[in-house]
């Protein structure tokens, strides 16, 4: 079960990337993007993280890649004219061979060890209260910080989004 | 400095002031300049020079009271270059030989000043001209009396200082000034050579010297001359290339012709009287180190002997009347190389006290007429002055005679003597012989055409010139009457013992040159050098007789009718040439349109053009320099591959690099990324390969 | 079959350079920052992982701030983007060229 | 007067530095900038004398030493100390201070109170320069010494100021920075920046050679020699006469000084190995440097150029490695400073008149400036080395240093060679001088030229009298350096055998170190 | 898992005071903008610079020494965290002065601004002090984050949007590549905490491929925000598009970030991973050095030239870090030495930074000071004449210049010495002698600008008024670069006990 999940969804996922790169239009990307996260949440629920597979749908597919499509469609779903010509020829080499490089290497590097299978873990691992017990202890100051994150990029998004040259509030 | 060992040194303190005192009217004219009015200036140069004559005389006269082997003055005045086992003084000195050279160059000075008061009295430059003389006075009198041979040097290069300055007196004419370089350059040309024997004698002489004694002392040098018979050779001809220099001798004697472009009592003063004779005086100075070397003696002879030559040929063509008088200069000062190649130091420094007399009479009669001639220097527009110059031509033709060896006038004896030691010194012989009379009967020759084209005859200058033809003022014809009475009977200090004189001249040199005449014999007694040169000596003439010692002492007194005979020949000779002269140039005889056909031809082109001896040096080695240093290592080496190539082309480099980097900067976020992506893709593959 | 470790990082590395490639290729500026949010949760896998691995839920702190992040991130990027939309009326970041040597 | 006395390096050093902030910042007007910064010139010449007359010229070492810990706990620190070799040079500098504003009375007049705080700047990092005794310290002076050249140069030069001044700032800094290097890494070894530690210290051949070769090369571009010379030319010819005076005065001193402070002691096994190359280079230097003078149709080129064949003899002399051509070495140092800071003077009286340096532009300037001619008649002479002047005594000495030299194998050859700068030095000098001051003066615009006025007679007497005075009385200053010099040479040991005989004692320079200054012995000894 | 932590803060609430009072008066600074209604924003920027001022008090409240770890390992507060945030407060008053005088000039106001910029110091500051890797990446973001906007927020202007957006794709897409680094690490360790790598690396623990691996990621992630080649592109356009006082901010207080972690980092992986990663970084160091001050002499624009010229900068300061973690700093028997190399290594680099923020600020400050609303100052052919029109502002560009190139008295060269000696001690000769021909080609950039200002005859169109206010700030800078030129014992010795004390 949790190895089908993981190989399932991680299949999906890694199809829902490819796709999102292959894909023209901005909107169907988006999509596409979401389609490999909600995929993603499959593949965090095989490896026994149920808080993460939840907040994967809920932020991420949910709340992220809505405001990529509400920017979409502000910006009338832009198809760029440069995007319909493929990549000339000669740059596919230059374009593919680090990634290429990367993932072989890598690749290669791995499989020579961690082949034994996860280990399972007690039930509650991965639970919204174990995650909730780290974040207010031990990475209190994480949680604290991450707030400020987000203030900052309230206070970025308004001071770039307002037209006139003052915030909302001034 | 005769004496190996001066315990006994006489400190005198006169010296310094005999060399000072003509500085000294040198600063004062030269500082207030204009300020002074002309008649102080005048008489500010002319005192402090002849005083200077007086306090010579005086020291000699001091000298003179001394017993022979002691004749020596002392006036160290103070420590000049001290620096570990280097140590030079500056002081003076005097012994017989530079008291003769002080009495002649101040006694000559003093007169030539007094000339030049009615000689420059018009000229603007008044001051600057006695300051000039002053100076020169001081740099002669330093290069005669200093204690040592660097102060020497500083005296050698002073005068040449002087002679640049004074060449270059009227430097509103390019050519003087030029003229006035030439005679420094070339000058320096010589000193390249003294400078590196100065070396060459320093080092060799370092390693032995005691205590607080001074380098380049003369008599340190005299006292250690063991020591540098080793290297004598080399130093001596070092030396000897300065001495070609400052004497104007083959191959350097260029600049002397030229550098009658300065007023006429500089030509007298410096460049007949005076400093041309230093090199010879040098050369008698270290005659103790010359003796060493029978090679460099001989160079010194062969030298002399061939530059009298040269200069007595070219001065037949000159047309100008002081260029005639300089390269005359320049045969005669071969004639005292020559004998100071021979070993006849005394008779060389004979010759050049005669010459002093004569020469200085001859130069500032060719300045008296000049001056009547309103500048004129060219003898094809002369002719005829006799009689408008009577002083001037009277003392003229009593300096002629002189100059030709006739009897008994002063440039006989001294001729007669150095003709006698070409024939009989060391190394001397037939051909040198041969040579120097030649040349004295050429010499006879040139000077009585000078006459004949200028007194004699017809004026052939412009009416107007010939207008102002007038006797010069009495400033002017009094040296020239006791340079006349000096050319007369100065030479009878040296009547030789073989017309029953004494020559009183060479016994009071004796002591000098004696010393260098024991050197040889203890350094032959040493080693192979007396063989050969003694060999030399008996292969050379019928003075086979003549011993190293005997030779040293100035000449035997065997061969008493072998001498007379050759003085009746040379004077004979002599008259010969004065004759053929007057007739050439006076008569048109048969013979003498003969001659002045042939003369007409190349012969006379190549002698007129100096045998092209300048162009020769301007096309081998002047243009040349110039072309090197401009094309080649100015605009090559220096803009084109120093700078242009290895600096501003590694300037280059490093900008195109930069430049070329500089368009990867192409604003692109996405080639931004890739080359992120290339930079991961590198890092990655290293660090598994390695970790 | 079984999920080894070996295999949540070669899926992650697979996603992580979809998403790297797809940056360099793609000139839409949204899609680049899509192919951010993708290389990140190639990061959220790895962590999730190892976190099964090790027992350790920290790693899940680390997913979850990951997602803020990611989150402030797109929302400066947009606004940003938008400006840029507003003066450009384009997207295309090759056309961003007012900055360069 | 004791709390002057005690530091009197520092007060002779910074009281120009505080003059030139003053200059900045207080005193902005023409007039009194210029007066100000006259008075601070003379009075540091005169803080100077106070190091003339108290200076023990029996005594090699150090004298007046000061000595504060600065950094890394005292291991580098602020020492000062003055030798012979120092107080000459130093006395040189505090000389043409005032001489240099004085001469810029009337050339500068724009920006004068900087200008003016340049020129005191400058003099303080060059006495810096002579008087540090720590490494660092040394580094400082001799790289704060660049700026003000390169303002001088690049803000009231010429035509081509630009280039000239990068030019000159980048040439120079290419050799420094290997020096620094070089300087870290003795560091290291020595535990100290103190010059006595390197001193103490003991490296290997290969390591010598190297570090040798570091140092050589900054003080060989400062100085300088063949073929890193092309700088000079275009930093005199378009720097502002002041700057061209302390250039040729004492700024191309700071490289021959170097080397016979730091590279020739530091580094025997380099020097010996390196010697015949060096004045090899210094010869070709002497002779290139006069032939290329030869052809200048500048004035100001010509001069400068001479300053590359006058220097060639300075380090020919050096490395002679005898205490005479050594001590000639540093005779020429002060003579050249003299005449060819005259020279430059004198070619500046010209350059406000006309405003050009072109030979060709002139000729027969002697009729109407005699006074003028006549100065520049004895300058030029002292710069060719007549004797009684100042630079005979200096080219007879290197010459007679490196004719007698026993490390040279060619010290002779190079002798005769050295010697043709002599003959060709007169030859491009007396030609400038007929072309420039003789002959007609056909070219109407040199006529009505007013001869050398009262300032400008002021300017020049010092220096024509030292010229003289140096020429004839060297003793003042070889008496006050010989101790120095032996002791400076000391590592070297240079009693005349072949170097390589000396081996042993090159690896252990036996020195008397003042008190205070013992060896330093630090890090790990695996490294040392 | 014992429930509330409350009391455990209590007792670290000292220690934390200066982080909560940046975090608080960002806040509040937001706060008195939305309250109080004025034209003018004076108010903002002197509010901005107490609440630095009062962290720096607060910082010092504690006294120094001694290092303590706070909030379960998340924080090391020593004094290296302490070094840093002064340095970084000390940028950010500055960059308030620049800011407030830009904003004066333009009549253009960025209430946003002040409160991002502190937001931006706490996370600089949470990077200083970070020894655990969720901290490191939230400081980072916070860091970024406001970066982003404080360099593409000027409202009307497409080059610092466009220079914004430039640095926001690559800092995401860097970002990444950090994030991948610390999950393997993290992966490698079984924490997150310094101490877990530090022990899991000390255990030889199961693979160590991941650290190696992870480590390097982590290290493009930091070498992104130094600017270290091949991961610089951004640099130039972005210095270039920002405004200059955003530029000088990012060029002095965010390398200085970037380099605390990136030092501390290295330290934290050095004593087994040095080998893997010494050569790279070795080459990294150098072409970084090369490259930035190679291109930098192609530059007509001065805040490009800046930038290449900071690029070139970091690689010195590479070089540092290279030192640090040599093979001489710290293994082989040689520990004594190799303590020493490290510790000399370290203090030069913090001396470096100082240095160079000091040096770069007052340029940056410079070229702000010169620039209208409308067009930045930063064509250099228009600093022709400067000299005559603003002496000061031309004197102290100078300074700054000659300090950047190294050259005595100024501050830059006692870095370059300190750094040099460091790299020399360690042995490592070829390095310093590559390091040194590179700050000689860079000399050749630098003069340019002083040649212009100074040499050049002044032409039409010439920048020709400067902000009093912001000249005189950077003024005072040029002063501190002269007198830590002259006398920089202190800082450096506070360096050297700064990395005596520094524990992992």
């Amino acid at each position: 079960m949790e190895a089908f999940l993981f190989f399932s969804c991680g299949a999906l996922m890694l199809l829902g990337g490819v796709m999102m790169v292959l894909q023209r239009s901005a909107v169907v990307a988006a999509l596409w993007l979401v389609f490999a996260f909600i995929a993603a949440s499959g593949v965090f629920a095989a490896l026994s993280a149920p808080f993460l597979a939840i907040m994967q749908v809920l932020v991420y597919a949910g709340a992220i890649m809505v405001l990529f499509l509400f920017v979409i469609m502000m910006l009338q779903g832009p198809v760029l004219e440069g995007e319909r010509k493929r990549l000339a020829l000669p740059m596919w080499p230059a374009v593919a061979i680090p990634p290429v490089a990367v993932l072989v290497l890598v690749g290669s590097w791995l499989s020579r060890r961690h082949a034994e299978a996860l280990p399972v873990q007690p039930a509650g691992f991965g639970s919204p209260g174990q995650v909730a017990d780290l974040l207010l202890g031990r990475y209190l100051l994480a949680f604290e910080l991450i707030s400020i994150v987000l203030l900052v990029a309230i206070i970025g998004a308004l001071a770039l989004g307002n037209r006139e040259r003052k915030l909302p509030w001034s | 400095m005769h004496s190996p060992v001066s315990e006994s040194v006489i400190q005198e303190s006169l010296l310094r002031w005999i060399v000072l005192l003509p500085l000294l009217g040198a600063a004062i004219n030269g500082l207030l300049n204009r300020r002074l009015p002309r008649a102080a200036v005048g008489a500010i140069a002319c005192g402090s020079v002849g005083l200077s004559f007086v306090l010579s005389l005086t020291a000699f006269l001091r000298l003179a009271a001394l017993p022979a082997e002691s004749r020596l003055l002392v006036d160290t005045v103070a420590k000049w270059i001290g620096f570990g086992p280097l140590r030079v003084d500056m002081g003076f000195a005097m012994d017989p030989l530079n008291a003769v050279m002080a009495l002649i160059v101040t006694g000559v000075g003093f007169l030539i000043h007094v000339y030049s008061l009615g000689y420059m009295s018009h000229d603007k430059g008044f001051q600057r001209f006695f300051t000039y003389l002053n100076l020169f006075i001081f740099s002669m009198m330093t290069l005669i009396l200093g204690e040592n041979l660097l102060m020497l040097f500083v005296g050698w290069e002073g005068v040449g200082l002087c002679s640049y300055l004074l060449i270059s007196f009227w430097f509103n004419e390019e050519a003087n000034a030029i003229a006035g370089k030439k005679a420094f350059v070339v000058n320096r040309v010589g000193d390249f050579g003294f400078l590196l024997g100065l070396f060459l004698l320093g080092a060799t002489l370092l390693p032995h010297l005691g205590a607080g004694e001074g380098l380049f002392s003369f008599q340190v040098m005299q006292r250690h001359a063991d020591v540098l018979a080793p290297a004598a050779t080399a130093i001596a001809l070092l030396l000897f290339v300065g001495a070609t220099g400052k004497s104007a001798q083959i191959p350097l004697y260029i600049w002397l012709p030229d550098a009658m472009a300065g007023p006429t009592p500089v030509s007298a003063l410096i460049h007949a009287a005076t400093m041309v004779t230093a090199g010879v005086y040098m050369i008698a100075r270290m005659n103790f180190l010359f003796v060493l070397s029978p090679a460099a003696m001989h160079v010194v002879a062969i030298v002399g002997a061939a530059t009298a030559l040269l200069a007595a040929t070219i001065a037949m063509t000159q047309n100008d009347i002081k260029k005639v008088l300089a390269y005359s200069t320049v045969s005669q000062l071969g004639y005292m190389m020559l004998a100071c190649g021979v070993g006849a130091f005394s008779a060389g420094i004979f010759h050049v006290m005669t010459h002093a007399f004569f020469k200085a009479l001859l130069f500032l009669g060719s300045g008296s007429v000049i001056h009547a001639m309103s500048g004129e220097q060219d003898m094809r527009v002369m002719g005829g002055l006799s009689k408008k110059l009577p002083i001037t031509f009277w003392t003229f033709l009593a300096g002629t005679f002189a100059i030709a060896g006739v009897f008994p006038l002063a440039g006989f004896f001294s001729k007669d003597e150095i003709l006698w030691k070409a024939f009989s010194g060391q190394g001397g012989g037939v051909g040198l012989y041969a040579v120097a009379f030649l040349v004295a009967g050429l010499t006879a020759f040139y000077m009585m055409r000078l006459v004949v084209l200028t007194f004699h005859g017809q004026n052939r200058a412009s009416a107007e010139v010939r207008h102002h033809i007038h006797e010069s003022p009495r400033s002017m014809t009094m040296p020239l009457v006791v340079l006349a009475v000096l050319s007369v009977v100065g030479g009878w200090i040296g009547w030789p013992a073989f017309l029953g004189g004494s020559n009183r001249f060479d016994q009071w040199l004796e002591p000098v040159f004696a010393g260098g005449g024991q050197m040889v014999a203890a350094a032959a007694g040493h080693g192979a050098a007396l063989v050969e040169h003694g060999a030399a000596v008996a292969e050379h003439g019928g003075q086979a007789l003549a011993e190293g010692a005997a030779a040293a002492h100035g000449g035997g007194h065997g061969n008493v009718g072998l001498e007379r005979g050759m003085a009746a020949a040379s004077l004979a000779w002599g008259l010969l040439g004065l004759s053929l002269g007057y007739l050439v140039y006076s008569r048109r005889t048969k013979v003498a349109d003969k001659v002045r056909g042939f003369a007409g031809g190349w012969p006379y082109r190549v002698l007129l053009n100096k045998y092209y001896v300048d162009e020769a040096y301007d096309g081998a080695f002047i243009r040349p320099g110039f072309r090197l240093s401009k094309t080649v290592l100015w605009k090559t080496v220096d803009a084109g591959v120093i700078d242009g190539l290895l600096v501003n082309g590694s300037a280059l480099v490093v900008a195109v690099f930069g430049s070329l980097l500089r368009l990867l900067q192409n604003g692109l976020v996405r080639f931004y990324a890739w080359s992120f992506t290339v930079g991961v893709a590198v890092f990655v593959v290293y660090l598994s390969l390695k970790g | 079959m079984v999920v080894t470790l070996n295999h949540c990082l070669l899926l992650a590395a697979g996603i992580f350079v979809v998403g790297m490639t797809g940056f360099v290729v793609r000139r839409n500026a949204l899609v680049m920052l899509m192919c951010i949010e993708l290389m990140l949760s190639a990061v959220n896998i790895v962590f999730a992982a190892f976190s099964r691995q090790n027992g350790d839920a920290s790693g899940h702190v680390f997913v979850l701030m990951n997602f803020a992040v990611a989150a402030a991130e797109a929302a400066i990027g947009l606004a940003i983007l938008v400006e840029i939309y507003r003066r450009r009326r384009t997207v295309d970041v090759d056309e961003l060229k007012s900055l360069m040597e | 007067m004791s709390f002057i006395t005690d530091h009197i390096l520092s007060w002779v050093t910074f009281l120009p530095l505080a003059g030139s902030l003053l200059l900045w910042t207080v005193v902005r007007r023409e007039g009194p900038a210029r007066l100000f910064a006259l008075a601070v010139a003379l009075a540091d010449f005169v803080l100077s004398l106070h190091l003339w007359f108290h200076f023990d010229a029996k005594s090699g070492l150090d004298q007046f030493v000061e000595r504060a810990a600065w950094l890394a706990d005292g291991r580098i620190s602020y020492s000062m100390g003055m030798d012979g070799i120092s107080l000459m040079l130093a006395m040189l500098t505090t000389l043409l201070g005032p001489i240099v504003i004085l001469s810029t009375w009337r050339a500068v007049t724009d920006r004068v109170p900087e200008f003016m705080g340049f020129l005191l700047l400058l003099q303080a990092a060059m006495l810096g320069t002579f008087f540090a005794r720590d490494m660092l310290l040394f580094y400082v002076f001799w790289e704060a010494m660049l700026i003000p050249m390169y303002f001088i140069i690049g803000v009231w030069g010429g035509q081509r100021r630009l280039y000239a001044a990068v030019k000159f700032f980048i040439f120079t800094m290419v050799g420094s920075v290997f020096m620094l290097v070089g300087i870290i890494y003795m560091y290291f070894h020595a535990g100290s920046m103190d010059l006595s530690a390197f001193l103490a210290l003991d490296l290997p051949r290969q390591a010598q050679l190297w570090l040798f070769a570091a140092f050589f090369l900054a003080f060989a571009i400062k100085v300088p020699l063949f073929p890193l010379h092309t700088w000079l030319p275009d930093a005199h010819v378009e720097a502002p006469t002041a700057g061209s005076v302390i250039l040729a005065g004492v700024l191309l001193k700071m490289g021959t000084y170097g080397m016979l402070r730091f590279a020739m002691p530091l580094f025997p096994q380099g020097v010996v190995t390196f010697a015949p190359l060096i004045s090899t280079l210094a010869v070709i230097g002497i002779i290139y440097g006069a032939l290329v003078a030869l052809v200048q149709p500048d004035v100001k080129k010509l001069v400068a150029y001479s300053s590359v064949s006058h220097l060639g003899f300075a380090v020919l002399g050096l490395f002679s490695l005898t205490t005479m051509g050594v001590a000639g070495s540093l005779f020429q140092m002060l003579a050249h400073g003299l005449s060819t800071g005259a020279l430059f003077l004198l070619v500046g009286v010209i350059y406000e008149r006309r405003h050009t340096r072109e030979i060709a532009q002139f000729g027969g300037l002697a009729h109407g400036m005699p006074v003028y001619a006549t100065i520049f008649l004895i300058t030029t002479l002292a710069s060719i080395g007549l004797p009684g002047m100042a630079g005979f005594v200096a080219e007879f000495m290197i010459l007679f240093g490196t004719f007698n030299s026993p490390t040279l194998a060619h010290g002779r050859l190079l002798t005769v060679l050295a010697a043709t700068g002599v003959v060709l030095g007169a030859i491009y000098m007396l030609w400038m001088y007929q072309r420039v001051f003789l002959g007609r003066r056909d070219n109407p615009k040199n006529e009505g030229l007013p001869d050398l006025s009262r300032r400008e007679l002021v300017v020049l007497l010092p220096l024509v009298l030292f010229m003289f005075w140096l020429g004839v009385r060297p003793g003042i200053v070889l008496d006050r350096v010989e101790a120095s010099i032996e002791r400076v040479l000391a590592p070297l040991a240079i009693e005349g055998a072949a170097p390589a005989a000396h081996e042993a004692s090159l690896t252990a320079p036996a020195l008397d170190l003042p008190d205070g200054q013992g060896r330093f012995v630090y890090g790990n000894p695996e490294m040392r | 898992m014992n429930g509330f932590i409350a009391p455990a803060i209590g007792d670290q609430i000292g220690v934390l005071l200066p982080y909560l009072i940046v975090a608080g008066g960002g806040l509040l600074v937001m706060l008195v903008d939305a309250l109080v209604r004025t034209k003018r924003k004076d108010h903002l920027s002197f509010l901005t610079m107490a609440v630095l001022l009062l962290s720096v008090l607060a910082q010092m409240r504690g006294g120094f020494g001694g290092e303590s770890v706070v909030l379960s390992g998340m924080l090391t507060v020593g004094d290296y965290s302490r070094y840093f945030n002064f340095l970084f407060v000390g940028c950010a008053v500055l960059t308030t002065v620049f800011a407030g005088a830009a904003f004066e000039r333009s009549g253009r106001q960025r209430p946003e601004f002040f409160p991002l910029l502190l937001f931006c110091v706490l996370g600089m500051m949470v990077l200083a002090a970070a020894s655990d890797l969720l901290t490191v990446f939230l400081g980072i973001e916070t860091m970024s984050l406001s970066l982003y906007v404080l360099a593409g927020g000027v409202r009307g202007n497409v080059r610092s949007a466009e220079a914004g957006f430039k640095y926001l794709l690559l800092g995401g897409f860097a970002s990444a590549f950090l994030l991948m680094g610390m999950a393997l690490l993290y992966g490698f360790s079984g924490g997150t905490a310094f101490s877990d790598i530090a022990r899991a690396l000390a255990a030889g623990a199961s693979d160590r491929g991941l650290a190696v691996l992870g480590g390097g990621l982590m290290l493009i992630g930091f070498g992104f925000k130094v600017a270290m080649v091949p991961f610089h592109m951004w640099t130039p356009d972005v210095y270039d598009g920002a405004p200059a006082y955003v530029s000088g901010f990012m060029a002095t207080a965010v390398k200085a970030a970037g380099f605390a972690i990136l030092a501390r980092f290295a330290c934290l992986m050095q004593p087994q991973l040095a080998f893997s990663w010494y050569p790279v970084l070795v080459g990294l160091a150098i072409v970084t050095m090369s490259v930035g001050n190679l291109v930098a002499l192609a530059q007509n624009n001065i805040k490009r030239l800046l930038a290449w010229s900071s690029i070139a900068h970091a690689g010195y300061l590479l070089v540092g870090i290279v030192t640090l973690i040599s093979p001489a700093a710290g293994n082989s028997g040689q520990m004594m030495l190799g303590r020493e190399v490290g510790e000399s290594a370290g203090a030069a680099l913090l001396f470096y930074l100082l240095a160079y923020s000091l040096m770069n600020l007052a340029a940056f400050g410079i070229v702000g000071a010169l620039s209208k609303a409308d067009k930045e100052a930063d064509e250099i052919e228009r600093y022709a004449g400067l000299s005559r029109r603003k002496p000061l502002a031309a004197a102290v560009l100078a300074i700054a210049m000659l300090s950047l190139a190294g050259i005595p008295p100024m501050v830059g060269f006692m870095s370059k010495f300190y750094l040099f000696s460091a790299v020399v001690r360690a042995g490592l000769v070829p390095l310093a002698i590559v390091g040194v021909i590179n700050s000689l080609v860079s000399v050749y950039y630098y003069l340019r600008v002083i040649v212009v200002m100074y040499m050049k005859q002044p032409e039409d169109g010439g920048y020709d008024s400067a902000d009093t206010v912001a000249v005189s700030a950077a003024a005072v800078l040029a002063g501190l670069v002269l007198l830590l030129g002259v006398m920089p014992d202190s800082v450096h010795r506070a360096a050297q006990e700064i990395f005596r004390q520094i524990t992992f």
